[in-house]
Order: structure tokens, then C-alpha cells, then sequence
């Protein structure tokens, strides 16, 4: 098998979960999340609709920063991605402070994880720093009362170890794969929640032939335009 | 709204006499790093030494209120994100948060466009869905949950009107009646429409009336909501003007490294800010448009 | 919002095609007379027989009411206000009313523009200052006079969210990529983002994205929102395209006379609207832009 | 004295009404009012801002039509004008039903007369039709109880016959002035509600040759742009 980058990887994972989305919409700073959701796109008979808040050229909104938000509430975002300084076991995120440190805030996760059809979370660090069993401060939360409208929640987790698919209706994780390299045991070590899992895991699949040179071609180039040093690092 | 000054557009020389109205302790509507911030009056800000300044992101902010917060020209900040995007963490923004030199109001992003919507339409309070579970609630006393009144067992948030005292930011176009070109970063506009003074840069002052061109008509603010113009060639830079020139990456990288200490920051701001006219300032950025 | 169609847009032949796509009893949201109605769709609609159509004036309606009122397509009209503008009262429309044909649910503009912004942001309502103790709040039922949450005793209107199963309008471009340039009518992309499908006709169809042309996107509605286009040229006659052609007066001047009575607004249909295709019809007009 | 037309008299009423407004707003079909606001603005040293909502060439607006609401809404518009199928002594308009006929609505009245900072409600008719006791339909009321929000209200009513001043702590109109060819008495038998009045009524004063100047010249060609149908007729 051909050697690959670990963002490769998890680019191949995010395109996996897009399923049937139809607009996919990434916000500040995702470009891991972008490879993969270019990626999908170009794997797929049917175009997805990709909104890049930041596309540096031909940028899709005209309504200013705003539009992002007014689409979501209209329901016309099928998937976002979500990341967090703290995610914990019940899908709250946390973006604002953690052990002493700041981060620099919530972003419209407060409203987008409740509007956008569903969210998948991604944070590359996976450790019991940031997997935690309770957030100390809820940026958004997981899931809400019956009786608060919510169109949307989590998918699914990606770590730079493993991925999770959220449970709905346990409100709770269950480990879907762990990434080539890594051991279940490793997980359960590493993540400060509970979750369920298999007797033994199955390992994510590594990128096909095909995916990687998807990724090294059209995608590097649409990712380079607006994630230059990202691109830079992971394809020069 | 009241104490709206006249509606009559006033040219000023340079980014620094725009600083010099912008007093002490404003509450100051700003830009992203996206969104082109007015980095020439941010310097110059700077070189004034304005105190206490109270910003608000619309609805996030980088570059331009880290500046202002390293060199102790900031109170307060209410956004719903700080950071320098893909060149990482805000430094002087997060060491003065974490050494509690600053008060911080976390707000989520359509909260804040909600906010400034609300009092652009006159109206006190916006109701916005999502947010409720979220901790933001707990600090943001001027929210309320309330139940729809349109459907009972159905809570909502209402948010409380924004009215910055300043709207600032850079464009490519101002014209001779004082319009402004803000092409497709309308969040600009709402940030003028709310805010009872608005003061802009820009790269170019164009003759006659942009509003008596179609094409052109669409991406203006009306002069009605601008109080000063002042040209300001390159005035975003190291950010961008969308067609104009590019974010200046490797400046932002640059910035990143410098300002991780006290130390680096003091030196960039001598380097970048203190010793340079708004006109040098801009100069070293190498175009990317 | 629930029902959304998929978002990639369809181009139709012409306008007889984007009328067939407009159900009977659609909830139609229109723009005024100065805001580029799509009136070759109008034509089409009158001449497939549309019945029970829910029109809505954004936020007020005129001559493409008025004859769909008159070719009997309209059971329902919410609007601030019918009417002809400077060629005066719109005649199908006053007689329709006054003999208890149509349903009327009247409205004050800022209420309908709230309305609409509220299905924009995904709210179930908003506040409006003004209209308290106007009779306009004894016949709407969806309308709540509620104590304002920030402060007591301020007591506010909260106007109900609107969303039309159809917005309609004409445009001067669409392109390729199914973007539609409104220009400064920025109404026509309120009605857009809160309807559930949009169709639009429009003067011209360009090669390309207007989305990659920063001059042009600012005032370009995304086709995020657009179901279907179609080309009509002169398609907003007798009404104007600001910058291509103006409004056709002398033609508003005899509809208004023919239609005060039913014999001379059949005889209109007949003569503008059954005899011809949409590229004939638009052909008499004098171009005045 | 040089003849002129009653629309010019009319409109040399609304120019000297304007006083101290920044930032005047003119609706729908208002071809009087606009044609007085033009004429204040070239009389006047300070500029006056004039908003015409249906400029053909260069209109103001950029938002659409939900701007000039904004702008009302925000305490930026000084003046606007209002007319009624129906008006009565307490300032109530009514611009939508009256003895069985239909008009055209509302438009925006029952928000801007709140929210501009006053308003010149002008009705050409004077007779007891138009001036009723009570309007049949409130689309926009004169005057509101304590509590209720209300930036400003109606300063002035001006019809083809006479000028009143609106009273806002007596809530009633007084008669400020008479046009010429027209009596107190008359004023008094064609108007449907009780108003305040002194003795022996002022005459309007009618158009100065400087005024009738700037009316043929300045203002009608700014009016012609916009209103085409009116300028013929008063000016051809």
C-alpha cells in the first residue's frame, strides 16, 4: 500500500461520512475538513454544493458574513464541522477556555449545531486533555430537552486516532474505527469519556489508490488556494 | 437611536485624523481579518494612544484587535472568536485574557449580526433559535429565554440590540459624495447601519456618484451612514481588499511568531507601527490579489 | 424550513415553462412594480389558467397583481398596499375587493419585509416599533402584541414569519453556473432566501460566475436559492430593468383606462396577453432606460 | 402678481414647513411634496438630504426597499410625508377603505409615522369626505397612549384649501392658514371635524417670484425626471 499523510487519512474519513448531504458548508480555518469534503465531491456522480466561509476567490456569499448563519437557520445546510479545545462524552463542545488557557471563542457553533442538518466534530488531538468527561465550558451543546427546537446535532467524532459515530438516542459515542497504527486499548487510555465499542475494533480503512491521487491532484489545488501553508505542508 | 450627528460626509486627510475621532473609551464595531479592517487607523490608533477602547467583532476579530490589545489601547472586547485564523492564536489577546488584563464578552456570531440587525431596524431585541444550553447564556445578562409567544412550550432566545458608538473599516472606493464601496462584505454595512458613526479608509476616492452606476450600486453604502472618508492606499494591508492585493501571509506568520512574547510584540510595533507613516507602513506588502 | 427542493438549478425554455412549475394555490411572493416583476410569467401564468393564487406584495403589489387578480388566478392577496403608481388606483384589484371577491390581508411594509427576514434567519417571528393602535393588527391574527423581555412595561408588535412556497421575479443576467444578478433590489433576495423555491426569468444568460467577478457579486443572489431560470427578454415589460429599459409610462397609462371596467380588461387580455407569445409581447415597448 | 398653479402654491407650503430637516424621505407617488422638498433644498444654504424612494436614476437606496424602514428605524429620516383616502381630527389616517370604496393600503404608514422624526400629512381634496370626524380604518393612528414608543408624529396637515398645525398636547389640528380664494368659512363647512382656529384666518401667502423662478427651473426639471406625468401637466 502507497504511503500516505495522516491528514490524508482524515480526509478520506470526512469523505466517507458526507453520505447524502447535498450542501456542505466549512467554516474558519478547517482545511483538513475541506480536503475531504473536495474530496467526496470529485468521488461522487451527484456535485455537492461547498460553501467555503473564507474562499479567498469566487467566494459563494454575497450577504456578508451573515449569509453563513441566515442559510442554516433556513435549513439549507446539510453538514458542518465543529471542532473544540474540550469535547466531552455527551457531544458538548467547548471552544473558549480550558485548564487556565484561552482559545479564541465559540464562533457560530452556539447556532450552527443546532441548525446545520448534522455536524460532524473533528479535532486532530486525541488525548484526555481534550476528550474530557465533562467540558468545563459548553460552547454548544450535544444535544438539547425535548421541547427545545433543534434541527441538527453531531455525526460523528474524528480524532486523529480514531472515529466515533454519536449515538442519538443514547446520547453517548460509539467507537466506529480506530486509524492504522493505533490499538483499542490505546483509545480507551487516551479519551476521558466513556463510550461503546465493539469486543475488538475495526481499523479505519486506509485511503484507496484512487483517493490519493484525487487528493494530490484536483483537491490539493482547490485546498492550496485558500489553505496555502496547509497545502504547502502536506503535498510540497 | 439618538445624537445621530449630520449626515454630511466629511473628508478627512489621513488615517491618523480619522483616529483622532475616535475617542477614548468607544464602543468600536469592527471587522474580521476577512472582512477588511482598517489596519492604517489601527496603527494610528496605536500611535495616538487610545485607551479603554471597548471593541465589538462582527462578528470575530484577528489581526487589528490583537494589535490594539498588545499595545494597551483596549478595555474590553465582545466577539464571538479572536484569532489569527490559519496562522494560529491571537498572542496578546490570549495572554491578556488569561492574565485577566481584559474583559471579555463571549458572544456566537449570528447573535452579534442579530444584535446589530435589531438596531438597524430600531427594534430593541431579536429573537435567535439555537444558543440555549450553551454557557455564553450564563454571562450575557442582556439575553433572555423566553417563550415564543407564538407557540407556548417553545423556548427562544431574545438577544438585546447592539449600537456600537463607531463603525470602522477599509474599502477599495469611497466616491466625491462621500458613498462607499463595500462590494460583497455587506456585514460592513450592517455595522454602519447600527453604529452612530462610521468612519472608513479606503484605497481610492473616486469622482462622481457611484450611485448613479447600476453596476456599481449594489456592493454601496449610501453616505447617509458615513460620517469620514480618508484615503488610505494599501490601508488593509497585511490584510486583504478582495481584487486589490491578497492577505500577506508570510506577514501574518511573521506577526504570529513575534507577538508570542511581550518582547517581540514591543519590537513589531516599533518596527511596523511606531516608526512608519501609514504610507510606509503599507509599502514593504508584496501584492497577491 | 422542511421541503426544500435540491439545490442545483434548472433552466427552463421560457417563461410558459416556469409558469407550469407554479402549482395552483402556490403562495407567491412578488415584488413591486418598480422591482422588476417577471411580468412574461404573469402572462403565462393568466394564459395556463393559474386559479387560487396566494399572491404576497413585497412590500407592495401593482400591475402583475392587478391582472392576475382580473384573469381570475387569485383567491387571497397579502400586501401593504395594490396599486399603479403614479397611473393610479389598480383597478381589477379595487373592484375584485369592493364586491367581496378576493380575500385581502393588509399589511404595513416593514411588517412584511420582518416577516420574510424572520423565515430568512430561521426565527418564528420578529418585533416591529410602530403600528400599535392601527386597525391593521384587528385582522391579523398571527400578529402579538407582547410586553418587550428587556424592559417592562414597553409594549412591542411581534410580526409572525412568512415564507412563500414561490418567489418570482425577473432579473437583467443569470449565468451559467444558475447565479442571477438582482443589483440594488435587494428585496427580490429577501423573498428568495425565504421562499422554498425560487424562479426567476431574466434579459440575459452569461457564460460564467458572476460569483468569481468582484465587481458583479455584490449584487448577485447566489444559486443557492435559485430553482429555475429562465431567459425572457424585455420580460419585465411594460415595467422597467433600470440600466436596460425604463418604465413603458404610456402603456401603464392604457392599461389603467382599459381595465376600469371588466369589458376593457378583456379586451387587454386579449390583445396583450392571449395573442401573444412572451417574445412578441415584449416587442411593442418603446425602450426607455 | 404673477399667476402661478395651485401645485406650485402647494408646494411653497411644504418647502417652508421644512425647517431644520437633515434628511427628508418622500414614498409613493408624491409628486407635490417632492416638488416642495426640492424647492427647500435650492433655497436653503444647508443641503438638505432627499430621499426618493422610486428615484428612477440614482436612487438612494441600496438595500432594496426595506432600507428606507431601516433608515426610519434607526432615527435617520427628519421628515416624511403621508397623505389619507381619509383624515380626521385626531390625525388618524386611513388609507384603505372608506364608504364602501377600497384604496390602495397601508403602504408603510403604520410604521414610519411612528418612526420618522415628524411627518406632513397632505391631502389635495378638502371636503368632508376626505376630513372625517372619525376614520373608518386606522391604518396609522395620530397620536399614541404614554408608554407606547413613538419617535415622532404629524406636524403639519396641508390640503388645496388651507394649512393646519397639528397640536400635540391638545391632540387637535389649528388652522394656521387659508389659501388664497378661500374663506374661514369655507374651511370650516368642508371640513368634517372640529379644529381650533383664530378670528379671522391668515391667507396663505402665495409663491414669491423667486420661488416661481426655481419651481420652472431647478425643481422642474428634477421633478420631470421622476414624475413625468405631473411635470407635464403643471409646467408644459
Amino acid at each position: 500500500m502507497e504511503p500516505y499523510a495522516r491528514e490524508e487519512l482524515l480526509a478520506c474519513c470526512i469523505a466517507r461520512l458526507i453520505g447524502d448531504a447535498r450542501h456542505v458548508a466549512i467554516g474558519a480555518a478547517s482545511p483538513i475538513p475541506a480536503t475531504g469534503v473536495f474530496l467526496s465531491n470529485f468521488l461522487h456522480q451527484k456535485p455537492l454544493r461547498i460553501s467555503l466561509l473564507h474562499k479567498r476567490s469566487g467566494n459563494p456569499f454575497t450577504e456578508g458574513s451573515r449569509e453563513l448563519f441566515d442559510l442554516a437557520g433556513q435549513g439549507r445546510i446539510d453538514l458542518f464541522f465543529l471542532g473544540g479545545a474540550q469535547i466531552d462524552g455527551e457531544a458538548n463542545i467547548n471552544l473558549v477556555q480550558a485548564e487556565g488557557k484561552r482559545f479564541p471563542g465559540s464562533f457560530g457553533s452556539a447556532f450552527m449545531y443546532f441548525a446545520a442538518g448534522r455536524t460532524i466534530l473533528f479535532r486532530e488531538e486525541h488525548s484526555k486533555r481534550v476528550l474530557v468527561p465533562r467540558v468545563e465550558f459548553i460552547s454548544a451543546p450535544g444535544w438539547s430537552p425535548p421541547g427545545v427546537e433543534r434541527r441538527g446535532g453531531p455525526q460523528a467524532l474524528l480524532t486523529g486516532k480514531a472515529l466515533f459515530l454519536w449515538q442519538k438516542d443514547q446520547r453517548r459515542f460509539r467507537l466506529e474505527s480506530v486509524h492504522p497504527g493505533n490499538t483499542l486499548d490505546d483509545i480507551v487510555k487516551s479519551t476521558g469519556f466513556g463510550f461503546d465499542h465493539q469486543a475488538a475494533a475495526n481499523t479505519t480503512a486506509a485511503p484507496s489508490a484512487g483517493e490519493l491521487v484525487l487528493l494530490r491532484s484536483l483537491v490539493a489545488k482547490e485546498i492550496s488556494a485558500n489553505y496555502p501553508e496547509f497545502a504547502a505542508r502536506v503535498w510540497l | 437611536m439618538s445624537g445621530l450627528p449630520s449626515n454630511e460626509v466629511v473628508f478627512f486627510k489621513n488615517s491618523e485624523a480619522i483616529a483622532a475621532e475616535i475617542p477614548d473609551g468607544a464602543f468600536l464595531g469592527l471587522p474580521p481579518d476577512y472582512s477588511m479592517p482598517a489596519m492604517a487607523v489601527v496603527h494610528a490608533l496605536i500611535r495616538r494612544d487610545a485607551k479603554h477602547l471597548k471593541l465589538l467583532g462582527v462578528p470575530v476579530l484577528g489581526l487589528s484587535a490583537d494589535l490594539l490589545i498588545g499595545a494597551g489601547c483596549v478595555a474590553e472586547v465582545e466577539s464571538s472568536a479572536v484569532s489569527l485564523g490559519e496562522a494560529g492564536l491571537a498572542p496578546r489577546f490570549t495572554e491578556a485574557v488569561e492574565k485577566n488584563l481584559l474583559k471579555i464578552k463571549d458572544a456566537t456570531c449570528p447573535a452579534i449580526h442579530s444584535g446589530l440587525q435589531a438596531t438597524e431596524k430600531g427594534v430593541p431585541f431579536m429573537p435567535l433559535r439555537g444558543v440555549l444550553g450553551s454557557d455564553l447564556l450564563k454571562f450575557r445578562n442582556e439575553w433572555r429565554v423566553i417563550d415564543n409567544p407564538l407557540r407556548r412550550n417553545d423556548p427562544i432566545l431574545i438577544v438585546a440590540a447592539i449600537q456600537p458608538d463607531v463603525a470602522l473599516f477599509h474599502a477599495r472606493w469611497a466616491d466625491e459624495a462621500g458613498n462607499v464601496w463595500i462590494g460583497r462584505r455587506k456585514e460592513l454595512a450592517t455595522i454602519a447601519h447600527a453604529a452612530r458613526r462610521c468612519f472608513v479608509t479606503c484605497e481610492e476616492i473616486r469622482p462622481g456618484d457611484m450611485l448613479e452606476d447600476e453596476l456599481l450600486a449594489p456592493g454601496v453604502l449610501s453616505s447617509v451612514y458615513v460620517s469620514g472618508v480618508a484615503q488610505a492606499r494599501r490601508g488593509a494591508w497585511p490584510l486583504s481588499v478582495a481584487g486589490v492585493y491578497g492577505i500577506d501571509d508570510a506577514h501574518l506568520t511573521l506577526y504570529a511568531k513575534a507577538a508570542k512574547t511581550g518582547e517581540g510584540f514591543r519590537r513589531y510595533l516599533e518596527e511596523y507601527v511606531w516608526n512608519r507613516t501609514p504610507e510606509k507602513n503599507s509599502s514593504p506588502a508584496a501584492s497577491r490579489a
